[in-house]
């Protein structure tokens, strides 16, 4: 009775009593309290995150000959740390007062929190995998609970879920074909078989199995040609839902991806298949897409005009930066994109958290609709602040540290191109967030949103721990580093030195506590200089003037419509939607094809084709 | 003995042409009666086969007469599945019969392609759904079609 | 004996072709109960009088009579010369 | 389309069939299991038509199979054509000829079909020959007298009975320890009428059910709705 | 021993006795039927128990069995004896309570379909085979709407064909072997029946045969008759007779044809099976036809998982088979209030979330989502097929998953629509299902879970069946006994 079993047992058990409690009032309280406890016990796993070696759990099955494995090693409990991180400050987040607002609104907060709690097992349980049938088993559970947690909304939410699981299941189906060439060329499914087969196949059958995991992978990450199921799927996600699922539940897809491209195939092998007629290896490939899953969807972000969109299609964008990391294959680099899984979840979950909350005081998450709540709601703003500067990558938040390492490590592998993919991508970020903060919380507050107080406590806790987490990883990087150094040595990629202050090498490195210190030394100047000579004097927001004269109160003179209406005058052409025109060609023919099968059946005299088939068959034969 | 190669050649043709003229005419025929008289040729032509596959050449009835042996004689075992056969191509003629009087009392018509349209409105009537061969919805469209992600900006 | 099968075979093969190409029902059904005759002579023919006097009584017999009944009650026994096409019409 | 393709496609079927018939030597049936059928069949059945043997002996459920089609058939037909209270077409008179020919014929077809019924297991026929001259027996007085009522009860009646009592005869031979639908009561001398032991009883149970049913079917063809 | 002959006999006795018997004798008559196939469903359970596992013969009329007809009571014809009894017994049409001939046609369905299972002849399987197609098509034109007269009609014709291909196919062989008995046939094929004659009269019974078992080319009648039968028979016909038909064609395929070629002709007519099926399913607007197809799509995957060569191939065969056996008929029974186009079924979920929870479970255990049964005949269907160095198989692997995404799409697209949120759809018109129609379904949702809980267990016993089923000297040794001379 390992551990493991203990965490698994314990992530069951949460289950159980959710749906035990799930009509009752106290279900959040139910699911928190098991969503801490499994926290604790994964605490308790903590070697794990120090280099400690796998553990394996007790219940081992052997199903029709294959045996199932479940272990945890360092990548498992980095992993499993974020989900029950964002699984718990999700499920604080839907007790209480949202909880009862949620009520209101007609839907059971109970089934979502059971939702969450499954989706946190089935997580727990991929994690876990041991083997590839176990993967392939807890893969599928995973898709099915997102599947869950977002139909649960009914209305919008039905089309897009269903769009979600075609996709979804197109994914699976293409793990399972590499599953079966897999079965068919080492006679197992064990990874040990793999690893030690994986050296005599060919150029192309390596190819042939990194492109169908890693497109099974590639749905749930959203990378570029999977990706336009994710952010309306999201999107419609209630509330805590859409956090947790931003936060966590895409980087299953970069968890099997390491699992699979880094720690079973090997980077080192992707780089040495070189793609015929172009100088570049199976990896750039690789990294090419993760540099375009930058750039687009974070410039579409930048046309939405919901927030929850906008956040939604960042997510997609994001990934990217993680995957570029990773694929770098250097130790500064891979424990960059590594980091940034940490830090981004983290930065996510608070911009999507602090959304609702303007959701529940507002009832709208409309940009154009939005602004000057920083009056009304100081916390929240503040909680958004510390998430849009670390998502920007700005220095005393946790993002800059892992947007540094990739960039440096993009630099110094001699990649510049992709370094100047990535830097056009962080300006379309630091764009679309600003379009975030100002519509939401800068500029005149409306007559309509005068009587809006601060969110609830329950709301606002979760909010400040999560910008708390964000300020202490950003200012102590080192605490995190850690941990990725482990997953980096159970992966099989060269660990990165590193001190509590961040990265120390032969370039003079990155040193967060002094870089802050410095940063809040210049503020503290600066502030005592404006505060202390007693010049600024208190203005009311609505006593401005624009143009040489006074403006009446009752005008709002608010920039928040069609935010950036300049600039896309400039770029709006080159959104072409060649995606979106790809997929309806795929849809059309597809139903073109059905259309005609199904005319087969309704058309056909039924004589003619047996007679046909006896006839065909029976040239064949002879 | 060539005359012994023409009587298994003159059988076989006789038995297979009959199968080959009951499935033309099956398939052929655009009036429902014919089709059910070509299953009954067709039948025949089957059970012709299986009876030639018991006969043996000079060979007496299987019938235990007087001054007839075992041996001279043919292969009962056919004949009793062609008894069982005659009689299922009857029963089944039959059946195919009744139901094309009171197919031709609820569709007025017997020809093969009338009814088949006459059936497949009724099924999409009952079913209440427009057949998919009209042009206004075209089918499938919903499914994952564009203007879903239309509204939310190109990307 | 080679001549009697060949000749019946013939015969039963004509019918046969008869039974789809003739306009008129009431013909092709007198052409099938042609085929199971010369059918059950062909069963005597191959030293199975069993199977013969079946196909005679249930082939010629009881088909022919059902054929017949069901013609009358589906109203096709008009005994003209009338073409397959016409005939349509009418039934419509 | 299909007129052009139903014959190019009959004509390569008939010829594949017959490029694989080609191949058999002419004439010479193996007769593996048929030639040890006709050694023993006389002994064990005691049977002189080893037809009848084979069909209610050696593939006893064939037959019993068969008969159970034939009682679907003719049910299903009923199912579909029976109309409650339909209206009945009022049909001409048959003309004298065919009533008195009719009141001749009917005693002598009886008389025929149970004679090759009864014989079946001596001279070629058996139960289901004689059963549809029955059918044809009682058919004629329809013929004659269009208006008259079909007694369809009691043609059910006996079809059911009879078609009970030839499963019974087999429980019988299952339940003195035999298997099912083995023959009884030995096999007497053959040649005579009352060989073959429980045969001739099931050729004749056989014989009434095949007529029962037909002549219901007739009956169903010839009236548009029938009272059952 | 002999007393399996009780499960072919018992029904067609009650069949014979009812359309007598009914109108006198009231309810005793409707109770009949019933009482019966509980009969037969204790005598093969008995029987199973006694026989412990082993197969055994018995021999009809007592006469020794190349010469007489033999039944062949192994792991594989008991259980789908007893399935065929205990399935009639839950799916037992409303209509057979009422009129006694619908219950006549219903016990002669079930027992020809057990003789089927069990029967150890050739000439025996087609007459029972037969039997079983004309008492459907009575079932089929039991409601006597002109839509289903006319599909019955068309079905009778195509099976008229049918019957006349699998005649010639069995004159084939009886002309070149001279036998009929299956196992006496086994010895003979392999100098007799390995050449084109062989592949000709196998093609020609597979054909003829399929009509039944919804293959490729001549499943044309699927859609016609399974929208306009009543729900209950169409879930029989498409759950249980299909597989029987298919299970005939395998043994056929094991004993007497094993050459590859008859293998690869299995998986071509299966994968254009699956393909058309989903993709018509995907299309289809309607609940009856949208399951008519998609069972048409899952025989396809059936025959592909038993076209893959040796034991592998028959355990992921039976495992698919035995898993649409239960699906299958449950779902129609679900079309039984949930009848006719998606827009009038739009929120029915609300109304009756029993029905609309069991059809997630079987949409899932269809599509393969891991803990259900569903995934691992899937799975071992695609890791046999893809462990074939033959790129057809690896094509066909191919055309499997291509059809589960369809198949994800198309059976959530209704599962979502029961949940169309919308004021209209909470108003009374939409059909409602109370615990009488869903009876069924429950029972065999619970067999389902029961399934998925003991998949182990389950696993290996049906690897021993699928063991016996590939034993061909066993089946030899079992019917005609070591050693005896054979004529």
């Amino acid at each position: 009775m390992s551990l493991l079993d203990a965490l698994l047992l314990t992530a069951l058990g949460t289950l159980i009593a959710t749906l035990a409690t799930v009509r009752t009032r106290w279900v959040g309280y139910v699911a928190s309290l098991g969503l801490g406890l499994q926290l604790l016990v994964l605490f308790l796993l903590a070697p794990l995150g120090y280099g400690a070696p796998a553990v394996t759990s007790g219940l081992a099955w052997d199903l029709f000959g294959q045996p199932l494995v479940l272990r945890y090693d360092a990548m498992s409990w980095y992993f499993a740390l974020i989900t029950l991180g964002a699984g718990l400050v999700s499920s604080v987040y839907a007790t209480g007062a949202w909880s009862d607002h949620y009520r209101a609104a007609g839907r059971s907060p109970g089934w979502l929190q059971f939702a969450l709690a499954l989706n946190v097992f089935t997580m727990l349980l991929l994690l876990a995998s041991g083997d590839f049938l176990s993967l392939f088993i807890a893969w599928e559970l995973v898709s099915w609970a997102s599947f869950l947690l977002m139909a649960l909304a009914a209305g919008p939410a039905l089309k897009w879920s269903l769009r979600y699981i075609t996709y979804a299941t197109a994914g699976a189906m293409s793990m399972l074909a590499a599953l079966g060439i897999v079965f068919h060329l080492t006679g197992s499914l064990n990874y040990a078989d793999f690893m030690a087969a994986v050296d005599q196949w060919s150029v192309g059958l390596i190819t042939l199995l990194t492109v169908l995991f890693g497109a099974g992978f590639a749905v749930k990450m959203g990378i570029l040609p999977f990706h336009l199921w994710q952010a309306g799927a999201y999107a419609e996600t209630p509330g805590p839902g859409m956090a947790f699922l931003g936060a966590i539940s895409s980087r299953m897809g970069l968890y099997g991806m390491m699992l699979v491209w880094v720690q079973l195939i090997g980077l080192i092998r992707l780089i040495e298949v070189h793609i015929p007629l172009t100088f570049l290896s199976l990896r750039d490939v690789l990294m090419w897409i993760a540099a375009f899953t930058i750039i687009l969807p974070t410039y579409t972000a930048l046309k939405q005009n919901d927030a929850r969109r906008l956040l939604a299609w960042h997510g997609i964008g994001q990934g990217g930066y993680m995957l570029m990391g990773i694929l770098s294959a250097s130790a500064l680099g891979s424990a960059g994109g590594i980091l940034h899984i940490f830090n981004y979840a983290t930065n996510q979950a608070v911009l999507l958290l602090a959304v609702f909350a303007v959701v529940y005081r507002t009832g709208t998450a409309d940009l154009n609709k939005l602004g000057g709540l920083f009056t009304r709601m100081p916390l929240t703003f503040v909680a958004m602040l510390v998430g849009i500067i670390g998502l920007a990558g700005i220095p005393p938040m946790n993002g800059f540290v892992s947007k540094w390492m990739v960039y440096r490590s993009l630099l110094s592998e001699g990649m510049p191109l992709l370094f100047v993919a990535s830097v056009i991508g962080t300006l379309g970020t630091i764009l679309s967030v600003y379009k975030l903060i100002h519509n939401t919380f800068l500029g005149q507050l409306r007559l309509e949103h005068e009587p809006v107080q601060e969110a609830p406590w329950s709301m606002v806790i979760p909010m400040m721990v999560l910008a708390l987490i964000i300020f202490l990883t950003g200012f102590m990087p080192g605490i995190v580093l850690d941990w990725v150094a482990a997953v980096q040595a159970a992966v099989g990629l060269p660990v990165l030195p590193h001190t509590l202050g961040g990265v120390a090498d032969a370039h003079g490195g990155l040193d967060m506590i002094m870089l802050v210190l410095v940063l809040f030394a210049g503020f503290g100047v600066s502030a005592l200089l404006f505060y202390a000579t007693g010049r600024s004097e208190p203005v009311h927001q609505l006593d401005n003037y624009a143009g040489g004269h006074f403006l009446s109160a009752d005008v709002r003179y608010h920039y928040s419509d069609h935010f950036y209406a300049g600039l896309m005058h400039r770029i709006g052409h080159w959104y072409r939607g060649s995606f979106l025109w790809f997929e309806s060609v795929v849809a059309s023919l597809a139903s073109f094809l059905a259309q005609w099968s199904a005319t087969f059946y309704r058309l056909m005299q039924p004589a003619l084709p047996m007679l046909a088939m006896a006839v065909i068959v029976l040239w064949m034969v002879s | 003995m060539s005359m012994v190669f023409d009587l298994q050649w003159i059988l076989y043709t006789g038995a297979i042409g009959l199968i080959a003229i009951g499935l033309v005419g099956i398939i052929w025929s655009r009036h429902l009666f014919r089709i059910i008289l070509s299953l009954a040729i067709a039948e025949a032509g089957a059970n012709l086969m299986l009876v030639i596959a018991g006969y043996r050449l000079h060979g007496h009835a299987p019938i235990m007469v007087a001054g007839v042996w075992p041996e001279q004689m043919v292969d009962p075992v056919p004949q009793a599945m062609v008894l069982t056969a005659i009689v299922i191509g009857v029963g089944i003629q039959a059946l195919a019969l009744s139901l094309a009087i009171r197919v031709k009392e609820a569709y007025h018509s017997l020809d093969i392609d009338e009814i088949r349209a006459a059936m497949q409105a009724d099924i999409d009537a009952q079913a209440g759904v427009t057949g998919d061969l009209s042009q206004e919805e075209p089918s499938g469209r919903e499914v994952i079609g564009p203007t879903v992600a239309a509204e939310e900006g190109r990307s | 004996m080679i001549w009697i099968t060949g000749l019946l075979v013939v015969v039963m093969l004509l019918a046969a072709l008869a039974v789809i190409f003739f306009n008129n029902h009431v013909a092709a059904v007198a052409a099938a109960s042609v085929v199971s005759l010369a059918l059950s002579v062909l069963f005597l023919l191959l030293k199975a009088p069993d199977v013969a006097m079946t196909e005679a009584a249930v082939g010629a017999g009881l088909s022919s009579l059902i054929l017949a009944l069901a013609l009358r009650r589906l109203g096709l026994t008009q005994t003209g010369a009338a073409s397959a096409t016409d005939e349509r019409e009418k039934n419509r | 389309m299909r007129n052009l393709t139903s014959p190019l496609f009959a004509a390569g079927l008939a010829f594949f069939l017959l490029v694989v018939v080609a191949e058999f030597e002419p004439g010479a049936a193996p007769m593996v299991v048929g030639q040890a059928i006709l050694q023993e069949a006389p002994e064990t059945t005691g049977t002189a038509n080893i037809v009848t043997a084979v069909v209610l002996g050696y593939r006893g459920i064939d037959t019993l199979g068969e008969i159970a089609i034939l009682f679907t058939a003719s049910l299903v037909a009923g199912l579909v054509l029976e109309r409650r209270g339909g209206k009945r077409q009022a049909q001409a008179p048959a003309g004298n000829v065919l009533r008195i020919s009719t009141q001749l014929l009917f005693p002598l077809m009886l008389v025929i079909g149970f004679y090759i019924i009864l014989h079946g297991h001596l001279t070629p026929g058996g139960g289901f020959q004689g059963g549809v001259i029955l059918a044809a027996a009682f058919f004629l007085p329809l013929l004659a007298r269009p208006g008259i009522q079909v007694r369809h009860f009691g043609l059910a009646v006996t079809e059911g009975l009879a078609g009970s009592a030839f499963i019974v005869i087999g429980l019988i031979a299952l339940f003195q320890g035999g298997a099912f639908l083995q023959p009884l009561f030995g096999t007497g001398s053959p040649g005579q009428l009352l060989s073959a032991g429980s045969l001739p009883i099931l050729y004749l149970v056989l014989g009434l059910k095949v007529g029962a049913e037909l002549a219901g079917l007739l009956a169903h063809l010839v009236y548009e709705g029938s009272e059952t | 021993m002999n007393l399996i002959a009780l499960v072919v006999a018992l029904p067609l006795l009650g069949a014979f006795l009812l359309p007598v018997g009914a109108r006198s004798v009231g309810w005793v008559g409707r109770l009949l039927g019933p009482a019966l196939l509980l009969l037969t469903s204790l005598v093969v359970i008995v029987l199973w128990r006694d026989s412990g596992g082993v197969p055994s013969h018995i021999e009809l009329g007592g006469f020794q069995p190349p010469l007489g007809i033999t039944f062949y009571l192994d792991q594989l014809a008991l259980v789908f004896a007893l399935a065929t009894s205990l399935l009639a017994l839950l799916l037992w049409p409303h209509a057979a309570w009422r009129d006694a001939r619908v219950a006549a046609l219903m016990l002669l369905m079930v027992s020809a379909a057990s003789g089927m299972a069990l029967s150890g002849d050739l000439f025996n399987l087609y007459v029972f085979y037969e039997l079983v197609s004309v008492a459907s098509f009575g079932l089929v034109a039991a409601p006597k709407t002109g839509a289903a007269l006319a599909a019955t009609l068309r079905y009778v014709i195509i099976s008229g064909m049918g019957t006349v291909m699998a005649l010639t196919g069995i004159a084939l062989i009886y002309t070149q072997t001279g036998t009929l008995n299956l196992a006496h046939l086994t010895l003979l094929s392999a100098t007799t029946l390995d050449n084109t004659l062989g592949l000709t009269a196998f093609v020609l019974i597979l054909l003829g045969i399929g009509v039944k078992a919804e293959l490729f080319p001549v499943n044309i009648w699927v859609p016609e008759v399974y929208a306009t039968a009543s729900q209950r028979v169409s879930a029989l016909l498409a759950g249980l007779i299909s597989k029987l038909a298919i299970i005939v064609i395998i043994r056929l395929l094991v004993l007497l044809f094993p050459q590859p070629e008859a293998l690869t002709l299995l998986l071509v007519i299966g994968a254009l099976g699956v393909l058309l099926g989903e993709l018509a399913a995907w299309h289809a607007k309607d609940f009856e036809r949208m399951l008519a197809f998609s069972s048409i799509g899952q025989l396809g995957l059936v025959l592909m998982a038993f076209s893959i060569p040796g034991q592998a191939g028959l355990f992921a065969g039976l495992a698919v088979a035995m898993h649409h056996l239960i699906v299958k008929p449950a779902l129609f029974v679900l079309a039984e209030r949930w009848s006719g186009g998606f827009a009038g079924l739009a929120g029915a979920g609300w109304k009756s979330p029993w029905a609309a929870g069991l059809f997630i479970l079987f949409a899932l255990s269809l599509i393969g989502v891991p803990p259900l049964p569903g995934f691992w005949a899937k799975l071992m269907t695609l890791l046999g097929l893809l462990g074939q160095d033959n790129w057809i198989y690896w094509t066909g692997a191919g055309i499997i998953l291509l059809a589960t995404v369809f198949e994800a799409n198309y059976l959530f697209r209704f599962g979502l629509g029961l949940f169309k949120a919308g004021s209209e759809s909470r108003s009374a018109k939409v059909p409602v299902h109370d615990a009488g129609s869903l009876g069924p379904s429950l029972i065999l949702g619970a067999v389902l879970l029961i399934a998925t809980v003991m998949i182990t267990p389950v696993g290996n016993w049906l690897a021993g069946v699928a063991d016996q089923l590939a034993d061909r000297e066993l089946y030899v040794t079992t019917v005609l006994g070591a050693g005896r001379e054979l004529p």
